[in-house]
């Protein structure tokens, strides 16, 4: 019974998505809101509090002095963490990281590393020796859909928040923070739902849960591609993809606005 | 834990102003997640404190459910950025016993035996922690399950008191923690006056135990006016 | 059908209780059996095994070199485990340590760290660099109720017997053990259950499994209180408390003369 | 990960000898295991991977089935051995990623609702790595579904292309993937032309995207014409 | 394992005085714990072994419960405090190998056909080591199955032969175990000589191995003679 | 029902064997047929793949820098780890290594260790700081039976091929590999099924699924015995062991041929 009615609820909404509306009354190229909130947690080096319709995510900024990799002894290093806590979905367990935060972790750390959005080289403290490591927390508090964007869009802007910890004599004091992180570049990242022969951006939880496939962008401010992921259980054709991207580069644009504050 | 050579106290007034008897400023708000049955957030001092409450629902895995009640879960969490050393993710032994304790002072209110077969699950976060968490946590706990709609015969609400100084005082924070010489955290449901949590670490005569207990108890009535105030708000029209 | 037997054996036990008996004829605040066995394994260096009736704990001392914590270069590192081994129960499991175990080792640890049981600044070796790590293991064998007081008296007794290994150019040797471990004093806790509206001490299995609510407070020579722990999933009114606590305050030195050998 | 400095094409040739467009030499075998219900085992430049395919059998744990439909498992492991730093057995990130997006892009071939409850479970192990271990575990993994006979509607060929140098090349190494400003896996449903696989990392203009796209569609399509063979030659006698 | 250099035989006494044949001290007692269905605790020169057993019982997890026989499950556990260097908790390779074969050289004389979907559970807990831990365990291990109840075709006493400064010898200790040059440990169901435990490591030429054989399972019947004496004093009135 | 045929199966294999024949046609001293490939992996210092029948097991050789355990200052590490992966097997499951993969790396380890076939003092670089340890991982492809022979063979393999890595200054460079890894004897294990009163050789995996006791010992070049265990629910009688070890000496002679190519 309660899957007759999911099997109903789907061809709904995908009727509805095919008929060029939505749900909620949006566009094919609408977000639904977005907030975004910096620098809420006194604990944290950088944070931000994003909201995409009812989904929330936290990022926050830690710094500690650690080693450098043997083949990068003179850069940072960033470490990308995601936690789907068990009170942002029924759906949510609680334990180490499943599937699919370990991809919304590597497909943020990849568009912030890949970008090259941290300055990594002006955080080496002694060559082949000490250098900052910078942990980047991805909290979900509530989840209604498109953590990718709204995780990425939290990350950059805690990055852009964050200041560094002052150091002395090899200790860490992190209640003198003054000199910003060096963040040079701003990667966006933009989410598409196909569902049935339709591509809409930023799906909502409900989409999601009837989509075909998904495709996320991530892109720098020239309009270059530094990231992308596709997901989900179907496939796009070629034509899709490329126009799929036409559409995230120019969304982009729309969205690094909200970084200028 | 407790360490001298740090004044906590001086004319009166502790570090940051207040005097022995004084909260912390505290902010509460209720329904502020979605997807949760009931949510609440808590400012308490520099404490942030998000909780949700789902149920009552279905317990996973099967065989831990009461055929003549409900189960209550706690999971009391640290985000990694809540304390100024990163917190690795996942539960350590802290958070394990403080799920425990805050379990066992929030079950007592609720009527479990009116939906039997089920759980009640409560998720606690820390987003910013600066002495009192657990308190703070029980306190915003009570608030999620009010909001969800569990059957409870009470809130419950909870704060401390300590030694700092050698003087009892209500509620410390961070700084008087670590300096202090005692922490007794009490939670309370405050319609039959039932003491539901009680801990106790540091150094106290039994006279001075007596004083902390009262002046918590007290603390916590004042939070119970609080917490009433901001249910009452959200069916305000 | 179970579970009518057990509701009948619950009423039943509450009636004896709150009629000021109890199921094996002892008094609200009498102690079953306490038996303390000193230094019993040659490879730990200190051991206790304590029996309060069925119940049955070994506290096992080790010690090793490690450093010392940043905010305490010139102490000694106290480690406490409690393994609630399946010998020991019908629902014990094997595998990590699951809540009832932490609650134990806790609240022993508080009890003896914050009493000050152990000098831990004469473990130091070298100021911030060098010191003593004594890890006290809690082994569980048999489980007949009122874990915590059984664990706290095979703790601090164990403490009593351990000697110290003697230390050679930074080699522990195990074979020579000379020195006692510091031990300056000797937090007793005492464990009381509410079951209806009666508190008595020392809680049998029985007892424990239709208790309401559970108190443990840990008390110094001097009589103050040093650690206490509320359990279960009832409560205490105020006076219940107050009233315990000072049954607690004066069985404690009842039993800490058990301690004197 | 990319980094500066080594020079990747000389005289139009790189450092292999391949042209830009040119795959690495491939060889694919199939039915080499006893067990598995299908097997098949990939060489693909100096990678060397073994894919096994179990099933439709059924579902342990019961609760993850699906009531219409078979459920796709993949586990992507590397051996210890495979790298020159010894991987530490177990699951780490980066496999667990790769076994999701090597699942998402295997499953829209699979006629999953005529077997329902049941699971079709797919192990990839990398033997030896050598940059395209994803491209050639999918490979292998199409043609272990095939020789278990699992119901397709189509196979699935995976190939990836780059940037080395400034140019676009076909199916990166291990030296162009370390020094390369970009990758671009991809996988194909050649009957429809569906792309069931697609990540990228590293810089792309949006034209240069588009040529590498196109190239590793192209790779995807011999790479397909190989797996034909390598299936038909099996049914040869 | 094994070190040169220590003189481990002089004038035909060994470092403990005995002489080649002689087991150490051993003290058996059963009927120990409350709970358990059954104990036993061993001591065995410096070994202090303690053993229970719960069973046949209801099995959990129910799916590895067997249709017509009881399973035995084994738990073999080193307390942290009982070796010099003390153990982390938890369960190493070594003692899950131990497991094993405890588990193994015990299921031959249980009649596990008589009570179908059950299991017998056999924990081991080495309170203090000085080598030879197996052999005592599956000693002490029998006696709990035997207090408690499990019905059974015999018993199986364990005992070890090794080699020492070029000798054989019964029951190697501690230091014998370090700087010898083999070990044999046996387990024996003395009634139809079955033997149900053999290991090796070491050096044994063949004839030096059948010599070890057959003084580990003399050890065997000797290690029988005080099992079966301590299961008739419990009976004793 | 499936139990019923599984009943009657162990019945016709045991009736089979105890007449002197087996279900592939082998004597009670046949191997199935014995592949081995050397050197297979690029990546690894060095590497076989043996297959006996349908039984597959790579075993493969790492090394890196590493500290020497502190009771053995001028020896090199040696570490045994098996995994018996998914692919392998219905039955096989994912996750850390269970009892039987523990007990396979453990027997091989033990036979390597024992018989001294790696020349460890040679693996010394620094006494007491710095030595070569090598991981020796097993990788179980296909099960068929008789792991333990297969992976004792490969593994001996795998050392024979195995050449060590050149160190520069403390890196070791993959790269450049030259003298061969010190191998100065070669344990052979061979393994024996008790299935109803006959003992026979290399068991298959429908042998294992009924036999009621297992033994494999490993010998060393000169007939002597390295290592030994016995596995399964049933027992031996010391006459069958004293006769099962006079096989598998003669049988490892044979057997060690196939080593030298």
């Amino acid at each position: 019974m309660l899957e007759i009615i999911a099997d109903i609820k789907r061809d709904y909404i995908k009727r509805i998505v095919e008929s060029g509306k939505r749900l909620d009354g949006r566009g094919p190229d609408d977000y639904r809101e977005i907030k975004i909130e910096r620098d809420l947690y006194k604990t944290a080096e950088g944070s931000a509090l994003v909201s995409i319709g009812g989904t929330q995510v936290i990022a926050g900024v830690k710094m500690i002095l650690g080693e450098p990799f043997p083949d990068m002894p003179n850069q940072g290093v960033l470490t990308t963490s995601a936690e789907l806590i068990p009170m942002a979905s029924p759906t949510f367990e609680a334990g180490p990281p499943k599937p699919p935060a370990i991809e919304v972790a590597r497909v943020v750390d990849r568009g912030i590393r890949e970008s090259g959005a941290i300055d990594t080289e002006k955080l080496c403290i002694v060559e082949g020796e000490k250098v900052w490591v910078v942990f980047l927390d991805l909290h979900v508090l509530d989840y209604d859909g498109n953590l990718f964007d709204a995780s990425t869009l939290a990350s950059i802007s805690a990055l852009l928040s964050a200041k560094m910890p002052k150091l002395e004599d090899d200790r860490v004091i992190y209640d003198e923070r003054k000199d910003p992180l060096p963040v040079k570049e701003k990667p966006i990242s933009t989410t598409y739902a196909k569902i049935g022969g339709t591509v809409v951006l930023d799906p909502s939880l409900e989409e999601e849960q009837v989509l075909d496939a998904r495709l996320t962008l991530a892109t720098v401010e020239s309009g270059d591609l530094c990231a992308m992921q596709k997901g989900g259980s179907g496939a796009f054709t070629k034509e899709e993809v490329l126009n799929t991207i036409d559409r995230g580069i120019e969304k982009a644009k729309e969205l690094r606005k909200l970084l200028k504050v | 834990m407790k360490k001298e050579g740090v004044k906590l106290i001086e004319n009166g007034k502790r570090l940051d102003g207040r005097g022995l008897d004084e909260l912390r400023p505290i902010k509460m708000e209720i329904g502020v997640l979605k997807r949760a049955d009931g949510s609440a957030y808590v400012e308490w001092g520099e404490n942030k404190i998000m909780a949700a409450c789902y149920g009552p629902r279905e317990v996973h895995p099967r065989h831990v459910e009461e055929p003549d009640r409900a189960i209550v879960r706690v999971r009391y969490n640290m985000a990694p950025f809540s304390v100024p050393d990163r917190k690795r993710p996942g539960p350590d032994r802290r958070s394990v016993e403080i799920s425990k304790v805050t379990k066992e002072a929030l079950e007592p209110v609720v009527l479990t035996h009116l939906f039997p077969r089920t759980v009640v699950d409560i998720f606690i976060e820390v987003l910013q922690a600066n002495a009192g968490t657990r308190c703070a946590g029980i306190t915003a706990a009570a608030l999620a399950m009010a909001d969800a709609g569990i059957p409870m015969r009470d809130l419950v609400a909870s704060c401390a008191a300590g030694k700092i100084d050698g003087k009892v005082a209500l509620d410390l924070m961070g700084l008087e923690d670590n300096y202090g010489e005692a922490d007794l955290p009490v939670a309370l449901a405050p319609n039959k006056k039932q003491v539901t949590l009680l801990q106790m670490d540091g150094n106290f005569t039994r006279a001075e135990f007596e004083e902390a207990f009262e002046k918590a108890l007290g603390g916590c009535l004042k939070v119970y006016e609080m917490q009433k105030k901001t249910i009452r708000k959200k069916y305000e029209v």
